[in-house]
């Protein structure tokens, strides 16, 4: 029963692409086809999810047509995968939606009948990814996944950049499937067998050195798709080269196929390892989360700096990963599904809110026909909704209450207290704190760039004539926007669904479900067995919290209301006595600045000054301000290796020089060392 | 029922305590500046006199300036029922919960911030964020000894803490116990918005933050915002005083009759009132610092956290 | 060298000799003439054999190769030398004492290809294998440092007379089928070479090999 | 009924005659495709009764089939059959364009079809001798074809090409030479000595020295015109110079045709060697070719020479994977070899397209193929693609499938060698895919196919490509276990 399902998400999608595409003739047809379908798809992945997670039953398909000895699952979803598909189905769900609308804008100037494609087949492959129960199905998917989403980062392919973002995209990609493979065929070589389920039986009694090397390879591989520092370089340029809902899906579902994978192999198949995994884990995740915040605070093309919040919130959850493994390394199953409780909610959370503020990226350029920041502000007066769920998103990724971000991100912030507190060794007693140190440091930053996100581009006034003429964006992306707010919302003030969704898969993976020691109750309620009992477990009530925020709110407000009797005035903002202009407001830049000359070591800003002047060095007559942050990882990392890449290459083209003599002295040459060497 | 009686009697005294433990600090520094200074009573004057005010609002600003103050207000109001100031035993003490407080404060902070940039004036944007900046930096260098004491107490309910501290659970007064306090003491002045973080009596443009987010309200709005500061610099002060020193707070294990109740609310105006002159005492005798000296300070408290954790891990063994 | 019993021995050192000589050859002609004189050795070679062993087929593949490699393949080769008005030098990459050390370091890498052959062969038969392959190392020696399009031509005809020295020397001929085919094949070979050198000329102006460097990378 | 090969050597010799004596282009056009169909489809037929019924011989044994031949006879007639029908969109437009005048129309489908008659016989003799034969005469064939635009680049391509393979293809008689040598004490005088099948028969009694020296002679010449590094050179000069029909064919089953001349003596060797002589030259050779097409994939200015060199490279990881060895690793090889045959003719076509409409070969100097020729520029982009090996295309799976044979059978060094060259390789297709493909086309290229026929030729191939990349039908997967089993064990 449950398989049909999972077949008709599959089967809607496909349908829905190929008519999409057949249909481009007529582009406005294609359009509602497509995206019909794809919100008919995340209907059924969201039930089949739900399904499977609150009965926690496993079901699978046989191989099928596969040929290739040793495969024997074709698909297999578990209450890990189906925990993904829930994640990809609710973003899809209301990215479909939003698209009716934003999709409209292409009408007329590029093919929605290939959109329409390259949309379904990548949400097919990326549910498709997950559901795989052998290591083909997996890598096939995940190749068209990142196909799909190639062509779709080069949709508008008339712009150079453009191109230039999906080469990156797509060789990073590559390169790092390379590394998965590899991982994958060790895995096949000692198995004997591409079904996780038959690897996951030989994973744990594999030698040692050979899980490391598993664990290494998976780390490069799947780390290059979820983006962690210093592979990330593709994803900033990618996610704002894509089209928005593309941008909201790869952002907020695509990395998150990465965690996945990495779960999939390293804490299911090899079952864990030893402790200096979870610790490299969580350092490339604090590196991540750290450097990603604050690149994103650098930026003022809004997309860019939500692909580098990516980064950083991938590095969240990779910290809650790494804490999990630590523990699974040390057989404190208990506390391992603490952080992994933590990295599969934030994995849930991250999905929602940031595609959310993808699509309000979107209706924003929607509006206004740019991304750039210094550009924008007043917006909240001209596209209050827009407005309104943007704010919601921007409060949820800087993890304040009552929104889900916060929860995920105490969880975190737990799972790193108790590395301070459990008898494991000092090192990772002192670590633990620490790392939560750079966490906190890492939401306060997150907070900051938000202020900055949504205040320079829906506060104050209009900076350009664009942004003044901007208008309110169609119902159909409002609803879009709408819904994932709403379960922003619901997550924040009743996590213990999410709790009780990831029971069996916590369960399965680290033999210790989510609702046995963080409770069923409207309150997450981590009981720790190490600790002593204490007359307060430490606990938050976020649905508690809520009611009496509210209530608070309606007391003060009324309170407020009765005290005094001056009325209320509308008048200008001062300003020493001169009259406001939208040029003196405080922009992006201007914004970031502090910021950016406290962490000048690490972020290397350089800048420009060009002054011209009329008569003397004191009468300029124009002034010229350059300010960027240098590319740091490029600069030391790919560049050098592309060039010498390049000019080996370059080196080699002498082989071929154009002489015959010389060719047929290739000939002789071999001839020769065959006759001496294999006689 | 005893427990909702207790926590509306902490808010009713925080309510009440806060104005005046500002006006006490005021009258201080202008003891030690030789100057007579305003009345103790004179913040609660301010706040009823920004009630009678008619209230001003840009023609530039969105809802999210109205809302604000309100924001602001009820954040810290929710602290001030989830903190163990007097007591551990209120009504929402079971989630009153270390990061709980820490992200209510983050949530009043962005809204103030989002309101500074509301009106469009440099000013305002200025100060938001300049204030993002500063508290982002302070954020490590504050949860650090946080940590350090929740990791000692074996729980992060505030609450919990507390007991564990008041009833033995940890040895006072040993040197990682000075540091972590001392590391806290440093992030206080910057949290509360003083000398040489900020200067809290100066309107000169170039020199304030928190100020300048506050710049565009009158009215009840100002009025809010005002006894809100208050407030949350008496948080502050409450946590300073009660995680490090909770001798005197009333507990289960003291039990809940009236007289308790006097002496936990005198032995914790004390020690607020104490805290509030070493505050004046820094403040007189320093000057404010370039902003971009702050994060050194900052770093220096964090390391002096990290140390006070290093030292409590190894005495532990 | 050591000499074989029916005289066969000789020849094929002979044949070998004459490779040096096409090696150190300053004009065209003279390597042409020279290919011409190694295939009538060969002729020679064949109807020897073919007497000695009393193989008919032999004796007739001689004469099949007096005729197409004495006659007809030098007749293209001077054809297309006289259409071309050639400047009649060998020109080269390396000198010719060079050249002759190389032959020579070839001729010892066929012995040592040779060396471990087992028992079933004689030792003549041994003998003409290596002086087989030394000559298609040297007819690939030509090839390789020749300038002109002719001297690769030339080369090829010392490869494919070594070839034939393989084929007879060794086996007492090919089966005739595939003889016959092989013969058909150096024929059409040496015409296309021959129609492409002309097409060159005229294209180029020279067949000069060197010219020939535009395609690369 | 039993000669019917024989009938089918006769057909494509009939058809180029034919050719020649044809009045106008049309009738040219009607007895090619006439030709070429009914030729395929009597290949395909006899292919067919060969996976059915067991090997087929012809012509007094002259003509002996097994599956491994019909495997690859059943290539040169499909790949055959699409070259000629490409021809027709792809000489239309060279002739409206005054590239070539019409008179040489006839000889273009002359040697096209005596091409395909060498092809033919390579694969379907018995005699090693007479398959030398062919395959020298393929050289020649197609040499004439190569150079067949007059120009000085084509002409320079057509005589590196004759000259080097045929001097490989002297070793390569070399070779046969000695391997009759070697078979005439144990088989006896005679044609059947140089019968393949006898000789793997008899493979065990063969003096081991002289097969090994045999075998060294044969790699080299047939590897020359396989196109194995470092031999290949001649390979992209001709590929780039012909025009793109017959690129296609020489890509798409040349290489393979002399392929299948190393894999019967490699089979041959292989049962009188036991200790895997031949498969670690094989190895050494396959991997070797990949490494040396990446640094020229990486950075190639000529669209054609770019496909050239992903032949050297795909050739490279079908003998890697012979010498693999493993029967997994086999099933790869003749699967990648099908799906290449499969693919790169289909980009030939559609380079062929864009390239004839932009009238450059340079890939700086051709922008946004895609919006220029809709069907030829988005199917160029997505056969590099293809042959880049990405999903859901068949080079993925044969890729996959050896890549995990390699693994499977030990052998980390060449196989992760291998992957890492083909992972290196990705980035040169897709740059130069997409270089040609995206992007604004210059305003002096008008929009829109200059050729339908053109345009669907370069179109319908992506259909097997997608299908045979997800899904490989019972039967192709018992024909490829048939060649496999015949491949290993004789019989």
């Amino acid at each position: 029963m449950t398989i049909l399902l999972f077949y008709l998400v599959l089967g809607l999608l496909l349908l829905g692409g190929l008519f999409a595409y057949s249909l481009q003739g007529k582009p406005r047809l294609s359009l509602r086809v497509g995206f019909s379908f794809a919100v008919g798809s995340a209907v059924a992945g969201t039930v089949l999810g739900i399904i499977i997670l609150l009965t926690g039953d496993t079901v699978y398909t046989g191989a099928g047509f596969a040929s290739l000895p040793g495969m024997n699952r074709a698909f297999l979803i578990d209450p890990l995968a189906a925990f993904f598909i829930l994640v990809i189905s609710l973003v899809s769900l209301a990215v479909s939606i939003f698209s009716f609308g934003y999709a409209e804008e292409y009408i007329g100037r590029h093919n929605l009948g290939m959109l329409g494609l390259l949309y379904n087949v990548f949400l097919l492959a990326m549910v498709a990814l997950v559901a795989s129960g052998n290591t083909f199905f997996f890598l096939f998917f995940w190749e068209l996944m990142s196909l799909a989403s190639y062509g779709l980062v080069v949709y508008d392919h008339r712009d150079s950049h453009v191109r230039r973002a999906g080469f990156v995209y797509i060789v990073m990609t590559h390169i790092g499937t390379l590394f998965i493979f590899l991982a994958f065929l060790l895995l096949y070589q000692t198995a004997g067998s591409f079904d996780f389920e038959h690897m996951a039986q030989f994973g744990r009694q594999l030698p040692s050195g050979f899980k490391t090397g598993i664990f290494l390879l998976v780390t490069v591989g799947f780390g290059t798709k979820a983006g962690i520092i210093p592979l990330h370089i593709w994803l900033p340029k990618a996610h704002p080269a894509a089209p928005s809902n593309v941008s909201a899906l790869m952002s907020g579902v695509m990395l998150k196929t990465a965690i996945y994978g990495f779960i999939r192999v390293v804490m299911d198949v090899l079952g864990g390892g030893s402790a200096w995994w979870g610790i490299l884990i969580l350092s490339l995740g604090t590196v991540s989360a750290l450097l990603g915040v604050m690149y994103a605070l650098m930026q003022h093309d809004i997309k860019e700096l939500l692909a580098y919040h990516s980064v950083e919130n991938i590095g969240i959850i990779l910290m809650g990963l790494g804490a999990a493994l630590i523990f699974q390394g040390y057989g404190l199953p208990v506390l391992a599904m603490i952080g992994l409780t933590a990295a599969l909610f934030h994995v849930l959370n991250h999905a929602l809110f940031k595609a959310l503020l993808f699509m309000g990226a979107g209706a924003i350029h929607h509006a206004t026909r740019t991304r750039d920041m210094e550009k924008m502000g007043g917006l909240l007066k001209l596209m209050p909704w827009t407005g309104f769920f943007f704010l919601v998103g921007s409060i949820s990724i800087a993890a304040l209450p009552p929104f889900n971000g916060f929860v995920s991100e105490w969880l975190t912030f737990q799972s790193l207290l108790v590395l301070g507190s459990a008898p494991l060794s000092l090192k990772l007693n002192i670590l633990g704190p620490v790392f939560g140190g750079a966490l906190a440091l890492t939401g306060a930053l997150a907070a900051a760039c938000f202020v900055k996100a949504f205040g320079i581009q829906f506060l104050a006034q209009p900076r350009s004539t664009q942004a003044a003429n901007a208008k309110e964006v169609p119902r159909s992306m409002l609803v879009g926007m709408g819904i994932l707010a709403v379960l922003c919302l619901v997550l924040g003030i009743f996590p213990s669904s999410a709790i009780q969704l990831l029971n069996p898969v916590t369960l399965h993976l680290v033999g210790y479900g989510s609702i046995q020691a963080l409770g069923g109750y409207a309150w997450l309620n981590p009981q720790i067995p190490l600790l002593p009992n204490l007359s307060y477990h430490t606990m938050i009530a976020p649905f508690v919290l809520f009611v009496v925020l509210a209530l608070g709110a309606l007391l003060v407000y009324r309170v407020v209301k009765r005290l005094g009797h001056g009325g209320t005035r509308i008048d200008e903002t001062w300003n020493c006595g001169g009259t406001l202009s939208p040029k003196m407001e405080y922009t992006a830049t201007s914004f970031a600045k502090p910021i950016r000359i406290i962490f000048r070591r690490i972020l290397l800003p350089k800048r420009v000054v060009e002054t011209e002047y009329a008569l003397g060095f004191h009468f300029t007559r124009s002034l010229k301000y350059e300010g960027a942050v240098k590319p740091f990882f490029e600069d030391i990392l790919y560049r050098p290796a592309r060039n010498v890449f390049l000019k080996v290459s370059g080196k080699m083209r002498l082989l071929q020089s154009g002489s015959i003599h010389l060719y047929l002295g290739y000939l002789f040459i071999t001839l020769v060392v065959l006759l001496i060497w294999a006689r | 029922m005893l427990a909702v009686g207790l926590t509306i009697f902490q808010m009713l005294f925080v309510l009440a305590f806060a104005p005046l433990l500002s006006g006490i600090i005021n009258k201080i520094k202008a003891y030690f500046q030789s100057r007579r200074g305003p009345s103790v009573l004179q913040p609660y004057r301010d706040i009823s006199k920004y009630l009678q005010k008619e209230t001003v609002l840009s023609e530039h600003t969105s809802w999210i300036f109205r809302i604000t103050p309100y924001v602001y207000f009820v954040a810290i109001l929710v602290v001030t029922l989830t903190l163990p100031i007097l007591t551990t035993f209120g009504v929402l003490s079971f989630t009153g919960d270390l990061f709980m407080v820490i992200y209510l404060f983050a949530l009043a902070r962005f809204f103030l911030a989002l309101a500074g940039l509301d009106a469009g004036s440099a000013f305002g944007g200025m100060a938001s964020s300049r204030e993002m900046a500063v508290s982002a930096i302070a954020e490590p260098a504050l949860m650090l000894p946080l940590f350090t004491m929740a990791i000692a107490a074996g729980t992060s309910n505030l609450s919990g803490m507390v007991e564990q501290m008041a009833h033995g659970g940890w040895p006072a007064l040993t040197p990682a116990h000075l540091m972590t306090f001392v590391a806290l003491f440093v992030v206080g002045i910057a949290e509360t918005g003083r000398i040489p973080v900020d200067n809290p009596d100066t309107h000169l443009e170039l020199t304030m933050i928190h100020e300048g987010m506050l710049l565009e309200y009158s009215g009840k709005q100002l009025a809010l915002l005002t006894l809100g500061v208050h407030i949350k610099q008496l948080l502050i002060f409450a946590l300073l005083a009660n995680i490090f020193f909770p001798w005197g707070i009333a507990s289960p294990a003291t039990g809940f009759q009236v007289p308790t109740l006097l002496s936990a609310t005198l032995a914790f105006a004390a020690k607020a009132i104490g805290l509030g002159v070493v505050m004046a005492v820094i403040e007189t005798s320093m000057a404010k610092m370039r902003l971009f000296k702050v994060p050194d300070l900052l770093m220096g408290s964090f390391l002096l956290g990290l140390l006070g954790l290093i030292s409590h891990v190894l005495l532990r063994g | 060298m050591f000499l074989g019993s029916s005289g066969v021995s000789p020849v094929v050192t002979l044949i070998l000799a004459v490779c040096f000589l096409v090696l150190g050859a300053r004009r065209l002609d003279t390597a042409i003439r020279l290919v011409v004189f190694q295939a009538i050795l060969l002729a020679l070679l064949t109807a020897i054999l073919g007497l000695a062993n009393g193989v008919g087929e032999m004796v007739f593949i001689a004469g099949l190769t007096l005729v197409i490699k004495a006659g007809l393949i030098p007749f293209i080769l001077k054809k297309v030398v006289d259409r071309i008005g050639l400047s009649s030098e060998t020109r080269s990459y390396v000198n010719r004492k060079m050249s002759f050390l190389i032959a020579g370091a070839l001729v010892m890498v066929s012995y040592l290809a040779t060396g471990q052959i087992a028992a079933t062969q004689s030792a003549e038969g041994r003998e003409i294998l290596a002086t087989a392959i030394a000559m298609l190392l040297i007819g690939l020696l030509v090839m390789m440092t020749r300038k002109l399009a002719v001297m690769q031509i030339v080369g090829f005809l010392i490869m494919e007379n070594g070839l034939f020295l393989a084929g007879v020397g060794t086996t007492h001929g090919m089966p005739l089928v595939v003889e016959l085919g092989i013969f058909l094949d150096m024929l059409i070979g040496v015409l296309v070479m021959g129609i492409l050198t002309f097409r060159i000329q005229s294209s180029f102006g020279s067949i000069n090999t060197e010219k020939l460097r535009n395609l690369r990378g | 009924m039993r000669e019917m090969p024989l009938v089918l050597l006769a057909l494509p010799v009939l058809t180029a005659l034919l050719s020649v004596g044809a009045k106008n282009k049309k009738t040219l056009t009607q007895i090619s495709l006439a030709g070429g169909g009914i030729t395929a489809g009597l290949a395909l037929w006899i292919a067919y009764t060969v996976f059915h019924f067991g090997p087929v011989s012809a012509g007094g044994r002259f003509i002996y089939i097994d599956s491994l031949s019909a495997f690859v006879m059943s290539l040169v007639a499909v790949v055959g059959l699409t070259a000629a029908l490409y021809s027709v969109g792809y000489m239309g437009v060279e002739i409206a364009e005054n590239a070539i005048p019409e008179s040489r129309l006839k000889w273009f489908y002359f040697w096209f079809n005596i091409f395909l008659f060498t092809m033919f016989l390579v694969v379907m003799v018995a005699n090693l001798g007479v398959m030398w034969v062919g395959i020298e005469a393929t050289t020649l064939a197609s040499a004439l074809l190569v150079g067949f635009y007059d120009k000085k680049s084509a002409l320079e391509a057509a005589w590196k090409y004759i000259i080097l393979c045929t001097v490989g293809i002297i070793f390569a008689l070399f070779g046969t030479i000695i391997l009759y040598n070697a078979a005439l004490p144990v088989i006896g005088e005679g044609s059947r000595s140089l019968d393949w099948f006898y000789l793997q028969e008899a493979a065990r009694q063969l003096d081991p020295k002289l097969v090994k020296l045999a075998f060294i002679f044969v790699l080299v010449g047939y590897g020359t015109k396989v196109g194995l590094a470092p031999m290949h050179t001649w390979l992209p000069d001709a590929h780039s110079q012909a025009p793109s029909p017959v690129s296609a064919m020489l890509s798409g089953v040349l290489l393979n045709c002399a392929l299948y001349g190393i894999l019967r003596f490699h089979q041959i060797t292989s049962h009188s060697l036991a200790s895997g002589y031949s498969t670690r030259l094989l190895l050494i050779f396959g991997v070797l070719s990949i490494a040396v097409a990446l640094p020229f994939i990486i950075i190639q200015h000529d669209l054609k020479r770019l496909l050239a060199y992903s032949s050297i490279e795909h050739m490279g990881i079908i003998v890697a994977a012979v010498g693999l060895g493993n029967r997994l690793a086999l099933y790869g090889a003749f699967l990648h070899m099908l799906n290449h045959a499969l693919a790169k003719p289909f980009l030939f076509f559609s380079a062929g397209n864009v390239t004839q409409h932009f009238h450059t070969k340079k890939i700086h100097k051709i922008k946004g193929a895609v919006l220029a020729m809709p069907i030829s520029g988005t199917m160029l982009l997505l056969g590099a693609f293809a042959i880049a090996g990405a999903p859901p295309f068949n080079i993925f799976l044969s890729e996959f499938t050896i890549i995990s044979a390699g693994f499977a059978s030990g052998q980390y060094l060449p196989t992760s060698l291998m992957l890492v060259f083909i992972t290196l390789i990705f980035p040169g297709m897709v740059y130069a895919a997409t270089r040609v493909g995206l992007g604004v086309p210059p305003a002096r290229i008008e929009k829109g196919e200059p050729s339908k026929w053109s345009a669907t030729m370069a179109l319908i191939p992506i259909i097997p490509l997608f299908v045979l990349g997800i899904y490989i039908p019972k039967s192709l997967d018992q024909v490829l276990q048939q060649v496999v089993s015949i491949f290993l064990g004789g019989n």
